[in-house]
């Protein structure tokens, strides 16, 4: 507790009355519906009580009743700002109980798509922080990048945002050429802009005030709380599936993992700028080194009834450590499919991270943990 | 002393690359697209809203069991058999075909599944895909309907043109 | 009607004739019969069919509502590179240069606007004169015809304002702004805007002290006005020439804090609430710095009366460098800083628009406003931007005085007015640009870093002048 | 660290744990024999053993195969169809499958310096499903204990708030269990 801010006592304290506010579901910055009931004395938080909930579709019990080609489906609506590195895990938690082997190209695929798509959501959160701190500019800079990363999304599989196109053993088509091209164009243009976001944004003297020494996390509260993703490694944690666990051949690629220092919401920030640094780097490696060959392995039936067993699959998703714990009883559908969703196990330190900040803060908090509400839900 | 001044100025410096940074890009053309007035035609591999072809389908059943929403009904046609005329006997041709598009998930499994060339149910490059009703979400097809199919209004107890949709473009090697 | 407007958009994306479409999948716009640029390659994927033996339907391109752009997607890299190529880029610069050019003329032909004014008075006091009438009524006359023309300065340049920032920001941000209404470049989009926001419901939340609510706009927005009475607009043009002027402004436009915050307590509001208290402790802390950091200006000038102010300002130094404070070494400069920061504080805009902070507060202080009540706050808004921006101008950018020795064509008050305008831009681009700051860091901004170098300024200008 | 040195090393300092008959692949999973087991167990892999990242908290309902009562309504509400139509692709049960009135909690802890994992299982029983809360030693329990008992009716002993979670209020029964049947609430048609 003593790690995130505590409340300030003022030593001459007034007794007054203190002010429920209710930042949500339908307040203009709660990211989705979200709803954080705050108590608070003049602007200082004195409780926070986040309540989720108002998406839940209930995926996991969905799951029970559908095949495993179906499921790929479903996992595009958790995380729907980056849903490819959802149906990523599902398929290798799949693989792995039925014992596929994927080829080369389509690992290589995999991995484009799930960098490109990291930058997607990381420019989403980019934007959207900005608009948290009152600056709209950087919003739309984000989102005309992030169009061009779904216009190649759009280009290869057809959809811009729920995409199905990793599938049981592979991926759904073959890139092309003028995909290639595109790609790389998009790559080329990508670097300079990630400059241009620092200038504006990461080290604007007023944005630094507002997120440094603020939402402090030391090292042991990330760990003890079960943060991943930027949010761990903003601490200074150095823990990223991609490294850790290496799955579809990242232990190929050149890129380090980026880590904060202080564990504010700055650090948080930056490692998901510098992130995109490192996706950029990934995803020219694996440009170049595309391999030629089949990206739809044989074997995979139409409707696989993989044999009794459970196989646990992680992969670093945008927002963080996202796992698919899968069990099957040898029937046509998953027995039990439990997702380990990065984003509910990351908002649950914001009851203990708002207590003694500002209402201004709160936003800053919020943002800096970089939720999505379908995936908190599920 | 100097430590403050090198803050300020830095501050004051970073400040100014950024607005620097604005104006430059105020004075690039935008890259927006003014839709309605102007409208863009979606890569060759979107999925957009369905379509079915009554005359190619062969009603086996694969898309229904492909759909992850269990969205798409259909029934086969019958004939009389010609040595028992009280017994239907079941013919390779769909009766009706439905699509729920209130469930429709867009994910192409449908079409992948579909083992007859041309396809008979396969994604347009529709994007603008509205309903005014909740009737209009359920689309229906029979011998004799085109590709967009038609709905049934509950109130007029017909079938009817779906008003929402036009196809933007209908590309015929995609089936 | 949808052709008109899609060309006459100045700054639409369009790719001129000569360069290819960009078609990177192979999507061909007509009916081509096989384009197969991309190979569905996957176990489960189609393949491009035969052709088939029946005909096939015609294409249907849904042109009903729109111009059907005949490529699938503009990236920047294809509009960015040869942005002269594009023909309604080049267009729209040309619009502009058109429009500055015919407003120079134009302000040519015209002359002083009061030499004009004398024209006038001259005619109504004949007029009265005739009518056997006495001159107190010329008098009358002439101070409505002066508080009317003062009065549509600020209305008028709150629709204009609105229109300008719309598409400053949009541009600013890869966008185009209003487009539709009114034809060109969305003109009338703040006209509409107003109709709507006439014609809409006027709510008062129940839990609001109804008078109060009803009264805070009014409080907000007559002080605009009245404060416009001594700014001069050009040469011995002011609706008053008051020879305390920059006192009256300071202490008019202080007035509007009261309505602010009447407007957040009476809403009845946890946000407006919040948003009230922040601006009222904002505003009144951000009086300061903006009033001391003025104090040089005077001195230099040695009046508070704005027009002497101005004319302070003639001449040139070296034959070229106009006369103006905001070229003084270093007292000028932070003068004018200081300045402008303050004054984009008083008027709650961004990097210090934490009263409205939308991201935290909803609204702020607004948030239970609907309708022309909401919308007078936004005129009150924009009519501090244009005091601040004619301020600006008067103090430290020499009234109405041609930065150019060899101008003797263009009148001064349009000189104003550009510098005027110039300024109102700094306005949005700030605005635009940066993120908000938190209240806390507000006030020591405030209080550790402007008002300390505005005191600092004025020992400076002191100096400035012992040595002179 | 293969597996059978890493429990080598886990059993080593705490004997009461055994491997589990069916493994999570790839994985190291163990087996409790009792709930009074969880919190030295969890203690020790924190403190001593390094595994201070609680990865997951959950539950699989072993009854058997889902309850399609209820949950699914009319597939596809067109005027072809009859009403009241059975949905379709619904699973059966596998022969010779150990289905058993169980539940079973899985926890998951990590190792972040030495990038290892551990599963940890306790099979309880499906009437009075009890086990004492993690929430003391590891916050990430907080939430997903609370999600465990949304979605399962597993109470968790020790928790400081073991309220719904995902759910609304109004939601009767615990929606991951096998044989729960929705019941109608003002959302129905």
């Amino acid at each position: 507790m003593s790690d995130t801010q505590t409340a300030v006592e003022p030593e001459h304290k007034i007794r007054t009355d203190s002010m429920f506010v209710n930042l949500g579901p339908q307040h203009p910055s709660t990211h989705g519906v979200l709803r954080v009931g705050l108590t608070i004395e003049g602007e200082l938080i004195t409780k926070a009580v986040p309540d989720v909930g108002y998406l839940h579709r209930g995926t996991e019990k969905l799951a029970e009743a559908r095949g495993y080609h179906h499921c790929v489906v479903l996992t595009d609506r958790w995380d729907y700002v980056s849903a490819m590195p959802n149906n990523l895990v599902f398929c290798l938690a799949a693989e792995k109980i039925m014992g596929v082997k994927v080829p080369p190209r389509a690992n290589a695929l995999r991995v484009i798509m799930c960098e490109l798509n990291r930058i997607a959501s990381h420019l989403l959160f980019f934007g959207t922080y900005g608009i948290d701190t009152g600056a709209f500019t950087p919003f739309l800079y984000a989102f005309r990048e992030r169009e061009m990363i779904l216009d190649l999304f759009e280009m290869v599989c057809g959809a811009r945002l729920t995409y199905n196109y990793i599938r049981l053993g592979g991926v759904m088509l073959d890139v092309n050429d003028a995909w290639l091209a595109k790609a790389k164009e998009f790559i080329e243009y990508f670097k300079p802009r990630l400059d241009e976001y620092d200038t504006l944004l990461s080290f604007n003297p007023i944005f630094m005030a507002r997120t440094e020494n603020v939402g402090l996390i030391s090292k042991e509260t990330a760990i003890n709380w079960g943060l991943s993703g930027p949010n761990l490694r903003g601490s200074g944690v150095d823990y990223d599936a991609r490294k850790a666990d290496p799955y579809c051949g990242y232990e190929e690629y050149d890129f380090t993992v980026p880590l904060g220092k202080k564990g504010s919401c700055w650090d948080r920030y930056y490692c998901r700028v510098q992130e995109m640094r490192q996706s950029v780097k990934i995803v020219e490696q694996a440009l170049a080194k595309l391999p030629a060959g089949e990206t739809m392995a044989t074997g995979v039936a139409k409707v696989p009834k993989p044999a009794p067993g459970e196989a646990y699959a992680h992969v670093e998703g945008a927002r963080g450590d996202l796992g698919i714990y899968l069990v099957s009883d040898g029937q046509g559908s998953p027995y039990r499919m439990h997702v380990r969703a990065p984003s509910f196990i990351n908002l649950a330190i914001l009851q203990e991270m708002l207590v003694g900040n500002k209402v201004a803060d709160v936003i800053a908090i919020l943002g800096s943990i970089d939720i999505v509400l379908g995936e908190v839900d599920r | 002393m100097i430590d403050y001044f090198s803050k300020v100025f830095s501050a004051a410096w970073n400040t100014w690359k950024g607005m620097l940074l604005t104006l430059k890009y105020m004075l690039k053309p935008s890259i927006t697209v003014h839709y309605p007035t102007e409208k863009l035609v979606p890569y060759e591999r979107f999925r957009g809203a369905l379509l079915f072809d009554a005359e190619t389908c062969i009603s086996c059943n694969l898309c229904v069991k492909a759909c992850p929403s269990f969205c798409i009904q259909l029934e086969n046609a019958t004939i009389p058999d010609p040595k028992n005329p009280a017994v239907k006997k079941k013919v390779a041709k769909v009766e009706w075909y439905s699509i729920d598009f209130g469930k429709c998930n867009f994910c192409r499994l449908c079409e992948e599944a579909c083992p007859t060339k041309p396809k008979s149910v396969w994604h347009s490059l529709d994007y603008e895909l509205v309903f005014f009703s909740r009737d209009e979400m359920v689309r229906c097809w029979k011998a004799g309907i085109g590709w967009v199919g038609k709905y049934w209004d509950r109130k007029a107890k017909d079938f009817k043109d779906p008003p929402g949709q036009v196809p933007i473009m209908e590309v015929n090697v995609r089936r | 009607m949808a052709e008109e407007k899609s060309t006459g958009n100045g700054s639409s994306p369009e790719i001129p004739k000569s360069q290819p479409a960009p078609v990177p999948a192979g999507v061909s716009a007509g009916a081509a019969p096989a384009p197969a640029a991309a190979k569905p390659a996957a176990a489960a994927a189609p393949k491009p069919a035969a052709p088939p033996k029946k005909s096939w339907p015609e294409p249907k391109f849904n042109e009903k509502d729109g111009r059907l752009l005949k490529t699938t997607r503009y990236w920047p890299t294809e509009l960015w590179p040869h942005p002269w190529q594009s023909a309604s880029y080049r267009n729209g610069a040309m619009m502009l240069f058109g429009i500055i050019a015919g407003l120079l003329a134009s302000g040519a032909a015209i002359g002083e606007l009061s030499t004009w004014g004398d024209k006038l008075y001259a005619l109504i006091a004949g007029f009265v004169a005739s009518h056997g009438q006495p001159a107190v009524v010329t008098d009358v006359i002439w101070v409505a015809i002066k508080v009317l023309i003062v009065l549509h300065v600020v209305l008028i340049n709150g629709l204009w304002a609105i229109w300008w920032e719309r598409k400053i920001s949009a541009h600013i941000q890869s966008r185009v702004g209003p487009t539709y209404a009114g034809g060109f470049h969305g003109w009338a989009q703040t006209i509409m805007d107003g109709i709507k926001l006439l014609l809409k419901e006027d709510i008062t939340p129940a839990a609001a002290d109804k008078w109060v609510h009803a009264l805070a706009p009014a409080i907000v927005v007559a002080p605009v006005v009245v404060a416009f009475a001594p700014v001069t607009f050009g040469k011995d043009l002011a609706a008053a020439n008051l020879d305390i002027g920059v006192l009256y402004i300071f202490a008019m436009a202080g007035i509007s804090v009261i309505g602010v915050v009447m407007a957040g307590w009476a809403s009845g509001n946890k946000y407006s609430l919040l948003g009230g208290l922040r601006a009222s402790a904002q505003l009144v802390s951000y009086e300061l710095p903006r009033g001391f950091s003025i104090v040089p200006v005077l001195m230099f000038a040695g009046s508070l009366d704005l027009s002497v102010i101005a004319n302070a300002q003639a001449g040139y130094k070296w034959g070229f460098l106009p006369k103006w404070f905001i070229f003084y070494p270093v007292v000028g400069q932070l003068a004018f800083l200081i300045f402008l920061i303050a004054s984009i504080a008083e008027t709650n805009r961004t990097p210090f628009d934490i009263p409205e902070a939308e991201s935290e507060l909803v609204s702020g202080f607004h948030t239970e406003y609907s309708g022309m009540k909401w919308s007078i706050f936004f005129l009150a808004e924009y009519g501090y931007v244009l005091l601040a921006s004619f301020l600006l101008a008067t103090f430290f950018l020499g009234g109405g005085a041609s930065p150019f020795v060899f101008d003797h064509v263009i009148p001064s008050w349009l000189w104003m007015l550009g510098k005027a305008m110039a300024m109102m831009f700094v306005f949005l681009w700030v605005r635009w640009t940066f993120p908000r700051f938190r209240s806390d860091q507000l006030m020591d901004f405030c209080w550790k870093f402007l008002l300390p170098w505005s005191f600092a300024n004025i020992a400076f200008a002191g100096l400035t002048l012992f040595l002179r | 660290m293969t597996q059978d040195e890493l429990f080598a090393k886990i059993s080593a300092k705490l004997p009461q744990v055994e491997k589990h008959a069916t493994q999570v692949k790839e994985y190291l999973t163990l087996k409790l024999k009792s709930a009074e087991d969880v919190l030295p167990v969890a203690r020790a892999l924190k403190n001593e053993l390094g595994f201070d990242y609680l990865e997951i908290v959950t539950a699989v309902d072993w009854v058997g195969v889902v309850n399609p009562d209820g949950f699914i309504r009319n597939p596809n509400p067109n005027v072809f169809l009859p009403e009241g139509a059975t949905p379709q692709n619904f699973p059966c049960a596998t022969p010779n499958f150990p289905y058993r009135p169980m539940f079973e909690v899985v926890w998951s802890f990590g190792n972040l310096t030495e990038k290892m994992k551990v599963f940890v299982k306790l099979e309880l029983p499906r009437d009075d499903a009890r086990v004492p809360s993690l929430a003391g030693l590891f916050k990430a329990a907080d939430w997903q204990e609370r999600e465990t008992y949304d979605l399962f009716g597993i109470r968790f002993d020790g928790h400081p708030n073991l309220t719904k979670i995902l759910t609304p209020e109004f939601t009767q029964g615990h929606p991951l269990r096998k044989d729960y049947v929705h019941v109608k609430d003002r959302y129905d048609e």
